[in-house]
């Protein structure tokens, strides 16, 4: 019996409560006024900040507006695009996706363990949550490109090099969004398997797999596409694919090139978008 | 079998949803739970499988205190105590057979619960467990596409499967009609009577409660109010258990 | 190193090397235009002292300099400002050759600007900037010799900073630098002579509706780079062969214009250094 | 009444129901023979690439394992850190965190109702799914610096250019991770205000909402600070901010300079994960 | 009010779970429909509010076709249909009565919706509901915390806030001890005595059908066995709806 309001107010009415008392009482618990100022504080911080953000930013939507026509001009530059390279571009491609297949996978492998370790409602440990979420923190703060030069100097430049920087670097992002799936999961079914006496991992296997393992494939392919997009900082150490393509091209003003590779990329994204579709609809 | 001191539960400052409840189960009984909707039975439940952690007071359970014994000693306690949830709380995305299984995990590798390549031996466990409420038909369809009544049936076929020593079942025919409820509750008498399982039943139906039950708890407000055998039952007890409540409307 | 206990510390050393692996920097900006341009060359080099050759092409001095550090590249062609930080950041790196461009080991780095624009030299533009409208000044990454550091160790001399004086930006790759200029994306850009010449060759800029506004004093041209501790026979061997390399046989093994190698121990890149130094970035 | 077998085998069996010969049934529908040669294939299929994937990516785990010992000399060369140009790092902090605030914050807005139109379970217009999806994708596909540079030509150089590069990049990504958590919401209590008659965007903010927010919040904090860790690749339209700076550390081998910054990207790291953590509490 | 002709669902081919339904249902009146525990009461509920797709059959409601009906149209019926769903599927982080005012929300404007900023007025009419079933106590607490019975009797007041001419309530007292149980079906017959509302109701018991409704559908199966006027109802019309049922045990 849980009375946000005293008990005799509810007997005092009795069969006519007072229901303006009621809300008022509940009102007064919440702490109105406090409450109130609470939020405006956060409100006006938050809009303090916006608007400091749009000076540093230089926002000017005037003069975006005004020049918002010459954008068809822009865009006519892309055309006609240049096939010439294409064979290239492929192996750039496929050079690309097997690093960020390799990096990615790895990343997956370790990303699962301290995503379970760090969700706070399956972990098994809550003390070692928060430092395993600082070094998660550590490893998404690190760049890709300097986990790929601080692995020059094991294995050397090259795409391996490049694939351990991605591995590195992805794990970071993937335990915490793989974490974030886990802590939507609804804990009931969980509870229930766990109230069996079953362990963790088996509580895992059988309860929250099934229902989380659409959105972990929806974020590991997420990942992995991402990875094969931003290739680009592999380029030094020499594993650079066809992100590195694009920024070339972008660097030579070369447009139909730009537009061929852009193409390309884009093609990849929606093949790895309907594959991850077709997947999470498999498993429905 | 399980013995209950002092048991205190309270979710919200000042209000308490279990109030020094002390009981003991004896083993081989049936045991029925009567209380008005929020009075604290599903509490009382989750309290004794440490769920819902009580807030003071020990739980024995086969002379090891629940409260304080280790996690793994709690696990092993665990599996000797099935429970049939108000709720439900089956994986959707399971069938109905592989729900059954999820009371026998901990005999299970973990790559079988990883690919869900169950062996025959325990799949057939769970089908008999399925057929004694009556839901054969519907074994290989996933958990939440079956009725109200199927899942509430798929909970208790787990709590069968799981072969454990207590069950605690927490409303377990709320949602079925009289028939399949007789149905039920005839299984877990027998369960009781032929192969000496314990059980602990929360029920809103009072017949019921009196034709199964060996022995009826009354809690009203989160207080033990009654404690009799089922046939000394009375009406006047009936009034224990519901009238304050009602006085209350 | 006295060279009196060579033969006796090499052997081993060149006995566990098994293969010879060169980097190659973002010269080309088309990375397999890299590749394309400099296999060969590295390829013969490798047939010289009998071990087979593996060729990584980077886009960063970064990637190779790190390499060579940790041992794990031997032999790499580096920017004159690349070889100078990796150098650096491991002191056991040697120079052994310095390439020639047509016939010459030299180059310079320039500021160009509009022909139209209302300045003929660096006194003077800088003297518009700091008193109309600030003009707009691009400088190219900050790995670039030419294009980055020397142009920003003139303005160190004159005691002035960029960024002040000018709306400044850098970053820039060397191919986009004219083209931005002649555009009017920018007033003033950094460039070196070689690269102009390049880019008219191929019809992508005019020269003549540019002009010249600062020009370097002679810097020298890229390095050829080995690691550290690596064998000296087999580092004599290399720089016999690059700086005996045949005018006709550099026609083919290099990219176009380059003729061949003079001999180098570090030294000519002293002006480099003192660039470096001078801009505060090397210590 | 769904039988997976004829109604009469139960029949015959009756009493005694043959469990096994049920069990074999089922195997058979399922398809037992044609099943394990699909998922053998795909599982085949699934090697063959991560072995290609290894090649091309020249995985040398061998060399890797016996020049681990290296890697204290590597992360010495970090200390100690460079502190000497702090406040200009603290100035390139905020000015990156400014154009990520205004970036993602747009993405936000845009974001929001391009994934309710294209999570599958709660868009109210099926047939215009697939094509915003084709749209998210094309978001994505392009690189935040080539929105960044087409941006260029209309606002010029600096950083609003770089914010509406990242706003319209962000916008791709966020919302298919968006759409991904709505997809995973339990459907059952937005049909039921469904069921009353209340229109989807009323349905969303009462019943969607309250549900999704977390995970919402979370993706969004995360790709604030995505955006604020990869703003290396906005230098090149002259909006640097901490990313360029590390970028520049890192061309000019500049180790404690690089420590220090990256210091400072943990420690940003670390905040936002701290902020998400705090809103996502008192969310519950 | 509703008029139902030959309504078919089948979730699998060749079985059916709703076959060739017809019946009309007179306003003002309390309809009970009885059945066993997956003979399809949920999909007919379902169906008629069209939140399951029917394969055939049509379903009018006031005159209108609801299966082809625009969507903006099915949305107007909607708002004169409230609905108790058997899993009472509340917004769980919302408090008990926030999900009351779940019913009103088209006449809400949407930012009310967004911040949760409802107006004093609804807020009443939420509590006056939540009284009506005897919440006023956990008025406050989220959705979540409420236990099966509380949780059950919000969905119900959802229902009365929503103002409808025509409650599909399933199984609207499973959870629910027996004197609340009389209580809320006090309520609803007097809700269709007094204010003209209509009402279809599942139920498992029989007793409380007999006792509340005015007309007994009986479903086995799919199939409408069973359509009498209550006081008709007999012990062999019981047997009708769940005889053979028990025959295939
Ligand atoms: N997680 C929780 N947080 C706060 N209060 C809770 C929580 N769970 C239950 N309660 C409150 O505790 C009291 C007892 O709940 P409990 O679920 O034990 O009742 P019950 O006897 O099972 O009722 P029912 O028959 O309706 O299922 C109720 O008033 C309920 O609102
Ligand atoms: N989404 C679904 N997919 C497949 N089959 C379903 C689905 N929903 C229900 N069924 C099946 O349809 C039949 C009728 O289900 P329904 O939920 O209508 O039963 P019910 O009469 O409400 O039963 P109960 O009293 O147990 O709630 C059952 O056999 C059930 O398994
Ligand atoms: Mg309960
Ligand atoms: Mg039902």
């Amino acid at each position: 019996m849980t009375l946000p309001f005293t008990k005799s107010e509810v007997n005092r009415v009795d069969n006519f409560p007072d229901l303006n008392a009621i809300l008022a009482t509940e009102q007064r618990r919440q702490g109105g006024v406090w409450k109130l100022l609470h939020r405006s504080f956060w409100g006006v911080l938050a809009i303090a900040l916006l608007i400091a953000s749009a000076r540093t930013a230089r926002v000017d939507l005037l003069q975006f507006w005004q020049r918002i026509p010459t954008v068809g001009e822009w865009l006519s530059r892309l055309f006609p695009p240049d096939f010439s390279e294409l064979p290239i571009f492929f192996e750039a491609i496929w050079e690309t996706l097997a690093i960020a297949i390799i990096g990615t996978g790895c990343a997956i492998l370790v990303a699962v363990p301290l995503a379970l370790l760090v969700a706070r409602n399956i972990t098994p440990v809550q003390w070692l949550a928060t430092p395993l979420r600082g070094l998660l923190n550590l490893l998404r703060g690190i760049d890709t490109a300097i986990f790929a030069l601080f692995f020059v100097s094991i294995v050397g430049l090259g795409p391996f090099a490049g694939a351990l920087g991605v591995a590195f670097h992805t794990t970071g992002s993937m335990a915490k969004l793989y974490a974030e799936v886990l802590e939507s999961l609804p804990s009931e079914p969980i509870e229930a398997i766990e109230a069996t006496g079953s362990d963790r991992l088996r509580s895992f296997a059988f309860a929250v797999l099934p229902e989380a393992l659409p959105g972990l494939i929806g974020i590991s392919l997420y990942l992995w596409e991402f990875n094969v997009r931003s290739s680009v900082i592999l380029g030094i150490v020499g594993a650079g694919g066809i992100g590195y393509e694009l920024l070339v091209s972008l660097k030579l003003l070369d447009f139909p090139r730009l537009c061929t590779i852009l193409l390309l990329i884009l093609a990849m994204v929606s093949l790895i978008d309907a594959f991850s579709a077709y997947f999470r609809q498999r498993l429905n | 079998m399980i013995v209950v001191e002092n048991l205190t539960k309270s979710y919200q400052r000042g209000h308490f949803a279990l109030q020094n409840l002390s009981f003991e189960i004896v083993p081989h009984t049936f045991t029925a739970i009567l209380g008005a909707s929020g009075s604290g039975k599903t509490t009382l439940l989750r309290c004794l499988l440490q769920l819902t952690q009580p807030d003071t007071g020990k739980i024995w359970f086969q002379g090891r205190n629940l409260n304080q014994c280790s996690a793994l000693e709690l696990r092993q306690a665990r599996t000797q105590i099935a429970m049939v949830a108000q709720q439900f709380n089956l994986v959707r995305r399971r069938t109905a057979l592989e729900n059954c299984l999820g009371g026998c995990l901990p005999e299970l590798p973990l790559w079988r619960c990883l690919t869900s390549q169950f062996p025959a031996s325990l799949l057939r466990e769970g089908l008999a467990a399925l057929e004694r409420v009556q839901l054969l038909e519907v074994a290989f369809q996933r958990a939440d596409r079956l009725s109200g009544g199927q899942q509430q049936r798929v909970a208790i076929a787990r709590a069968l499967t799981q072969k454990a020593r207590l069950i605690l079942a927490d409303e377990p025919v709320a949602s079925l009609d009289p028939e399949t409820a007789h149905v039920v509750l005839r299984l877990l008498r027998s369960l009781c009577d032929q192969e000496g399982i314990t059980i602990i039943c929360n029920l809103h139906q009072v017949e019921l409660a009196t034709q199964y039950s060996d022995r009826i708890l009354g809690i009203q407000a989160g207080k033990l109010v009654l404690d009799v055998p089922t046939h000394q039952f009375s009406n006047s007890d009936n009034d224990i258990i519901y009238r304050t409540h009602l006085g209350s409307i | 190193t006295p060279t009196t206990t060579q033969n006796s510390n090499n052997s081993p050393e060149v006995a566990s090397l098994t293969r010879l692996t060169f980097g190659v920097g973002p010269y080309f900006p088309i990375p397999n235009e890299n590749r394309k341009q400099f296999e060969p060359l590295f390829n013969a080099l490798a047939e010289q002292v009998n071990l087979p050759a593996e060729v990584t092409v980077a886009d960063d001095w970064i990637g190779i300099s790190e390499a060579l550090r940790s041992r794990t590249l031997d032999v790499a062609w580096l920017g004159p400002w690349g070889y100078m930080l990796a150098r650096h950041n491991d002191p056991s790196l040697q120079a052994i050759a310095t390439v020639k461009y047509k016939d010459k080991p030299t180059y310079y780095s320039v500021l160009m600007a509009r022909a139209d624009a209302p300045f003929n030299t660096l006194e003077e533009a800088i003297a518009q900037s700091q008193q109309g409208t600030k003009l707009r000044l691009s400088l190219a990454d900050v790995g670039s010799t030419s294009g980055w550091l020397v142009p920003q160790a003139e303005f160190k001399r004159r005691n002035l900073d960029p960024k002040v004086v000018f709306d400044y930006n850098e970053g820039a790759s060397h191919a986009a630098q004219a083209i931005a200029v002649l555009s009017n994306q920018v007033d003033i850009a950094s460039d070196y002579d070689r690269n102009l010449d390049v880019l008219t060759d191929e019809g992508k800029i005019d020269k003549s509706k540019l002009k010249i506004i600062w020009q370097s004093e002679p810097l020298p041209n890229d390095p050829i780079v080995v690691r550290g501790d690596f064998p000296e026979t087999i580092r004599t061997q290399l720089q016999e062969a690059l700086v005996n390399l045949p005018p006709e046989q550099a026609k083919t093994l290099l990219p176009k214009n380059y003729t061949g190698f003079i001999t180098s121990d570090g030294s000519n890149y002293a002006s480099i250094e003192q660039a470096g130094l001078l801009v505060g970035k090397l210590k």
